[in-house]
């Protein structure tokens, strides 16, 4: 694969805004669930994707959106529960959707966005819009129902989806080993007769390979394809919940911080291409970029009580509790 | 049961939900119909007219196939999900509640969810307590999903149709009890009726009965065996269960001081009890006895029919209560 | 495999108890999901359990128990509605549980099993007590995300059940080919880690030996095993739904009826091995049983109303709706 | 809250589920506990003592973990399965409803489905929308299963430890705004709470307020601002959602003929329409007032804290209840 220069800076730029948009996060509004660590598997996936292609995504949900390019103030004011955020303050960090890239549902029910995005696929088919849908979810979510019954469904009707799963080796304290009757989850597409491809999510570009076939197949009318993308989370399962048992080595997390990390090993990869002198000046601007965007939400207003009614219904409807106007 | 317009034509229930969906998918290329051997339950007609494409036998995946119509609702289709038997709905109740009923808040306002599912009540059917759920309150505490239970043939084409155009979810509840009952029905392509109101279906100053679906008919052969003792009730059809139409039972109540209510759910936590809390709370002065809940008993419907058709609101029922408060 | 005389006769047994259990239903009470044509499947799996080991079935309800042993009279009250029934006439066509040979649920609810049958696989498993668990399904059930969440958390534990797949091709209407992304239901166990076996359901002692095969690893603690048996429904989905699209072929049918009758098969293969005599005989018996079960429902009182109250719990509970003693 | 036997031990209100569980777990090696990441949710001491075998952490499968637990209630075993947030019930709600709260009736009592299910109300939290649900309506309207919902450390431990010896499915609600409340409980490990019994928590003459789970507190803050001025709540603590004590909040209104309920559900279809829909039913001759209900609005729970915490009850909502009847 012959990337082009300024595309390979805009992989490095998403990953890079991704994790800063994040240590921002940790420094200012320490909420949630990062994704710190898994950007690679997160900015290879949305790199195979047009603007208009669906994405759903999960309680992890910063990454998908900034990998999809999406405008980082309203995000960061969404964290900050502010009216400017990018869901007015109502949906908060673990729901960061951006419909104007395509995102549809980061949702916190594990499991839930599987149909979601299957339908996405299914809405593209019937209109033939050549849309594809991108359904992120983590390796936990494969247990749930809905990630069999959905890629089967998406299997019968030959529908533009790409099931990518962001195996990071646990779910919240629980390892795979412990949750799945066998480890390796790609293995699970072949009982609904898909193809199921297994990635080094740390390796951007050896992600954005796959899920280019897959998307192809995808709009090609042949189906679609689960990808399992190995990665790591390099911080705790959320920020807010303290978990008082020791469920992954400390050895384990070193090593993959030190040794895997997919910004680092994405750096090398430029430098060697002779594209060191653009990291820095990447890395710079979005530095800007993290600041301007906090700044953004700090100054910004609180939603107000009538915002809640106002986005329950497309119509006004006087409802129990709601003030009189 | 509607005023006729121009022209009329001779349905059942089910052939009414089936003139509807044919309308809706001629009118609009977004609309899209999905379920279990839907051929089965009605729209094997729709496979002449329409695309494969448009019509979508699923495997059995309740929550799933729930969830991929809301998600093609997301994205530009209007999809009617038939979930056939009630009792599933339990299945099917994350996508409905978690996804479809907050995705346009929790995305503040970013997103519109233009979602249709159909489910009937198959209670005196002999099928027991696996299939005979009349669950309509499961819908009704998680704002952000309409639910309507239309009475007659022309209700439903007229409410259904406004639901496959409305852009929030929708849950219509059907009674199997119903699916056989004729009436003439509008012809005219754009006959709609709105969601969230309530029609009299007959007016009356000594009590009020308020009905929804199967128990209409029941309520109104109550109010004419009453008229015979010159006991006159007012029979309000809800037609919508959420939003409630709670200024028509409340008016209606301003003037009888009376209420009965008739409702196939069980007793405990059921729309009757929801339309009592609400009269009780809004309307308490004009009442002036008890207000009566007429429904199921908090037993599950048993296999036996003898035994089963005991259960559910009868005209006599309805009548004995009213006559405990006249 | 060398079976027993008295054991092959009692296979047979079961299966023309099943079949003409089912041809009294159509004569004297046509309701529900007959058993006809996948006796072989049934009796098959049943045959290799113990008595006290569990059972999960479905809808169609009626084999599971016959081929467990259960009492003839009770059932047919059942399917009568009496008072005398398995289920007192609460539970019906659907719902033949006879608690006394280890069936614990049959659910209406497709897929509604597969939790159940795995829960009294972990209650064997935490209590020592060596029995296992059998779950009967459909093809249809497959679908239902219960079936991979379950068999998921059977092959974690390495619980004691037994995976039966009823494969008469058909949900209702719906053909296999159209419902599964690929039409193998045994290939998606691999996805979990767990062995997938076909096996004819035509032929009684080949699903007998396999499904040995499967309850020796289930006692040894080797977990769960999926078996797919290929049968097929000779009647309509049920007797009281109308069908009104032509979904398979009269020919198709016919082919079944007339080439894999699994009761004609086994007569074969009996009469093959000297038992012809006996044949007639145990027919004699079983309609002699079946003439009985039917005039004892036909005789039996029906439920009352208190009936229903007092099946709703463990201790006396004054309910809305309710009598006042 | 109770009263003090002989021994007492000062636990928080998640303590008291822990030391529930721990006490029949040692009293009945039938009794297991599943969910997911269970040591993360309190249980981790309970590794220390029991074999791993009773504690199992399960796959992210609502509804088949639910079902799991209710096939091993049927054949031996008495399991806990920890739904950790109520907001999963309705993922697992058909094992629940379908499953649990027929199978006895429809079995015709073959069968007994000793099972309980824990759920903990995580609003107030900033968690949005698919967090924060207050699902109490849920389970009540489908009759079989029994709800309790604890207000404080005793009764948490009283109610769970009958729940867990009930031959009937449990639902447990308890609420994370009280899991750091602290106070004496009871070390008797035979000390328990019937299932189906309120509470009076204060003793009034004026207004009866009945309130159960997180909003007890709020309801005795409330009482105690009224009695400033003269006003003497009677304050009535559910603890058992369903069967609910009718019993209880009947005599209690006869006496006081005023009624608030203080239920943090969504409004519509709330277990405070059901106590209103009782009373006005049962006890209309006795009521002076209407019956108001304080609940969460009809609206979804927004990320944003200080607007999510102005949704549920609290003791100033209350107050302005009761003065809207004084
Ligand atoms: C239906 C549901 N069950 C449980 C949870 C609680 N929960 C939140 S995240 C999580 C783990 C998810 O694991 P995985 O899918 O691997 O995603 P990861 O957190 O590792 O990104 C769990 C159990 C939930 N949010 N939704
Ligand atoms: C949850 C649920 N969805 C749908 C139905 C309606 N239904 C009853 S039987 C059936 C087909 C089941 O097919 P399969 O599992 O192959 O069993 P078979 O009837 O062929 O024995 C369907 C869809 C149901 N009873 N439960
Ligand atoms: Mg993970
Ligand atoms: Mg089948």
């Amino acid at each position: 694969m012959l990337l082009d220069p300024g595309f390979r800076l805009e992989i490095y730029r998403r990953m890079v805004r991704i994790r800063l948009f994040e240590e921002a996060i940790i420094a200012h509004h320490p909420v949630g669930h990062l994704s710190i660590g898994q950007e690679g598997a997160i900015v290879g996936a949305c790199m195979a994707l047009n603007e208009d292609d669906y994405v759903t995504g999960t309680h992890r949900s910063h990454g998908h959106p900034i990998g999809k390019g999406a405008d980082l103030r309203p995000l960061m004011a969404e964290i900050f529960g502010k009216r400017t955020g990018i869901c007015k303050g109502l949906g908060g960090s673990m729901h960061l959707t951006d419909t104007s890239k395509g995102l549809i549902c980061e949702s916190a029910i594990v499991g839930g966005g599987f149909p979601l995005a299957t339908g996405a696929g299914l809405s593209a088919q019937v209109r033939g819009s050549g849309q594809v849908s991108m359904c992120f979810f983590g390796d936990g979510a494969t247990n749930q129902g809905t990630f069999s019954e959905s890629v089967n469904m998406a299997a019968i009707w030959k529908l533009p989806v790409i099931y990518f799963c962001e195996n990071n080796g646990y779910a919240v304290t629980t390892p795979v080993s412990r949750s799945h009757g066998q480890p390796d989850i790609a293995r699970r597409a072949d009982g609904f007769g898909i193809p199921g491809v297994t990635v080094d999510g740390q390796d951007v570009e050896a992600v954005l390979a796959v899920t280019r076939e897959a998307v192809s197949r995808a709009r090609a009318g042949e189906g679609p394809t689960l990808i399992e993308a190995r990665t790591y989370r390099f911080d705790e399962h959320s920020n807010r919940l303290a978990i008082p048992i020791k469920y992954r080595e400390e050895e384990e997390i070193r090593f993959y911080r030190e040794t895997r990390d997919p910004i680092t090993l994405y750096r090398v990869v430029l430098a060697e291409a002779g594209l060191g002198d653009d990291l820095a000046s990447v890395d710079a601007e979005v530095r800007e970029a993290i600041k301007d965007c906090v700044a953004f939400a700090k100054d910004s207003p609180e939603p107000e009580m009538s915002d809640l009614w106002d986005n329950m219904y497309s119509n006004p409807i006087h409802l129990p509790g709601k003030p009189r106007p | 049961m509607n005023e006729i317009r121009n022209d009329t034509q001779r349905l059942s229930y089910l052939q009414a939900i089936i003139e509807a969906q044919r309308e809706e998918m001629r009118r609009d290329p977004n609309v899209i119909l999905m379920g279990e051997d839907i051929a089965v339950y009605g729209a094997q007609s729709l496979f002449e007219e329409f695309d494969a494409s448009r019509l979508r036998n699923t495997p059995i995946s309740e929550n799933s196939f729930v969830g991929v119509g809301i998600g093609a609702a997301l994205t530009g289709l209007r999809p009617i999900v038939d979930l056939t038997i009630a009792s599933f709905c339990y299945l099917a109740s994350d996508q409905l509640l978690n996804q479809a009923a907050k995705l346009r808040f929790m995305t503040g306002g970013q997103l519109r969810v233009p979602f249709v599912m159909r489910t009937s009540t198959f209670y005196n059917n002999r099928t027991a307590a696996q299939h005979a759920d009349r669950p309509y309150p499961l819908f009704i505490n998680t704002p952000g999903v309409k639910v309507i239970a239309p009475s007659c043939a022309s209700d439903m084409k007229g409410l259904l149709k406004s639901a496959i155009r409305d852009d929030d979810p929708v849950v219509v509840f059907e009674d199997i009890n119903l699916w056989g009952k004729k009436e003439e029905v509008p012809t005219d392509p754009d006959f709609l009726i709105p969601i969230g109101e309530a029609a009299i279906r007959r007016s009356g100053k000594d009590v009020t009965i308020v009905a929804f679906g199967g128990t209409v008919s029941h309520a109104l052969a109550a109010a004419e065996a009453l008229a015979v003792d010159g006991i006159e009730a007012e029979v309000i059809d809800l037609r919508t269960i959420a939003p409630m139409d709670r200024d028509a039972i409340l008016t209606s109540v301003a003037k009888t001081g009376r209420l009965v209510i008739a409702d196939n759910s069980h007793n405990v936590g059921s729309v009757a009890s929801e339309i009592a809390a609400v009269v009780v709370e809004e309307g308490f002065e004009s009442l002036r006895r008890p207000i009566l809940r007429v429904t199921a008993p908090q037993v599950h419907i048993p296999y036996n029919g003898t035994l089963e058709k005991q259960l559910f609101v009868s005209k006599d029922r309805i009548v004995e209560a009213v006559r405990m408060l006249v």
